[in-house]
């Protein structure tokens, strides 16, 4: 699956994207967040705060319990800050 | 129908609203929001700012927002532009351009589309200050202002 | 402060925003109004308008009107223009145009003036239809909206 | 006294402006009306519905009942519809 990362998520991670295989047990963003974590220092620091963090399936605001699949593409950035 | 721009480039307000209104005596009233880089937040003296964007999805969100002001307020028509990129103070970053026959819609709307463009649009500022860089938290005053609109 | 203008000639909303924005870094929202000559008013089609005013007068109350927004709203200038003279469907009749560090107070500032200049600036309109020439009458929706802002 | 008419009242009457002397009898803007009434049918015409009628002393809206002087600037007109 295709992930993409924003502003100071990207930057804690130190990548704007990324593509993953999506482990079996996982089937919503909560469960990939922790995948991720387990990933790295990096990327525990990127999601530590889960309140500013906000996410996206293939370009529409969920919420964490949102079911994912293989195909999806997942972004993760903090509040956003336009206008 | 209203026009979504997201670009990197600076517009011009006079050129953005000939555009939507030329030739047209339908229209009562044009109301315009311009969103400049302020040189000061808090009391950060902002050197410069940079605004990052998630292509595509900007796009969709803005053209989303519109269209539910256009289902909510009777709009002869309208433009979004906002830009991404490295800006100084001074610099335009969004211009909201509303079109009605009566000058309440207009206001209403526009008021409207920048207060969930504050909250819904996927852009995020980072502003440079002499003690360094940081991105720009979300203002809890934005979610509310966007949120009224729900009554 | 800001700037009133009563004149019959056009105005052009690039050069006005720019001859009080200029290098200015401490704006962070421009809401503008234009009003235009629409070419129906009710089922009457409306060939030609024309604008008298009370010289001086006029001044004087936009002055008014413009004093009072900006003991209301923290706004850091803005301008009024409003024409007089013959007109036709199409044509720029008024521009307000306001600016703050903070987007609510431009556009509630820019709401209010223009909802008194519609019942308290001496103006009047008398339009040329198919069916001869008749002066506007005030629209009891204009005063309430004026009335609203007294709350 | 200078007395300014604008739209219909103007139109009515027949012209935008003239000077009267103020007669000694006449304290307030009422009084002025119904005297300008005694002087013809347009006057009549023209403030023939006084709820239309708005009027300014030296530029600045007063009611029917405030007082004037032989040294104002008395403007009738119809309800401003600027904007």
């Amino acid at each position: 699956m295709d992930l993409l990362y924003f502003a100071h998520v990207r930057e804690n991670i130190g990548c704007s994207s990324e593509q993953i295989s999506l482990p079996d047990n996982i089937s919503d963003v909560s469960g990939l967040i922790n995948h991720l974590r387990a990933k790295g220092i990096n990327y525990q620091s990127a999601f530590e705060n889960e309140d500013i963090i906000r996410v996206a399936v293939n370009q529409l605001y969920v919420n964490f319990d949102h079911v994912i699949s293989e195909k999806d593409e997942i972004a993760f950035f903090p509040p956003m800050t336009g206008g | 129908m209203m026009k979504v721009l997201v670009q990197e480039q600076d517009f011009n307000i006079a050129a953005e609203i000939a555009d939507i209104v030329s030739k047209r005596t339908d229209i009562g009233g044009i109301v315009t929001f311009t969103g400049l880089v302020r040189d000061f937040h808090g009391s950060n003296k902002i050197q410069k700012m940079t605004l990052e964007h998630f292509p595509g999805m900007a796009e969709k969100q803005l053209e989303a927002i519109c269209k539910t002001a256009q289902e909510r307020w009777p709009l002869l028509g309208g433009t979004v532009i906002h830009r991404y990129g490295p800006l100084n103070p001074g610099d335009q970053i969004v211009l909201v351009i509303t079109l009605s026959a009566h000058r309440e819609a207009a206001f209403d709307a526009a008021s409207f589309i920048m207060d969930w463009l504050k909250t819904d649009a996927p852009f995020w500022k980072k502003e440079e200050t002499l003690s360094g860089t940081h991105w720009v938290s979300a203002k809890d005053a934005d979610t509310l202002k966007a949120e009224k609109w729900q009554k």
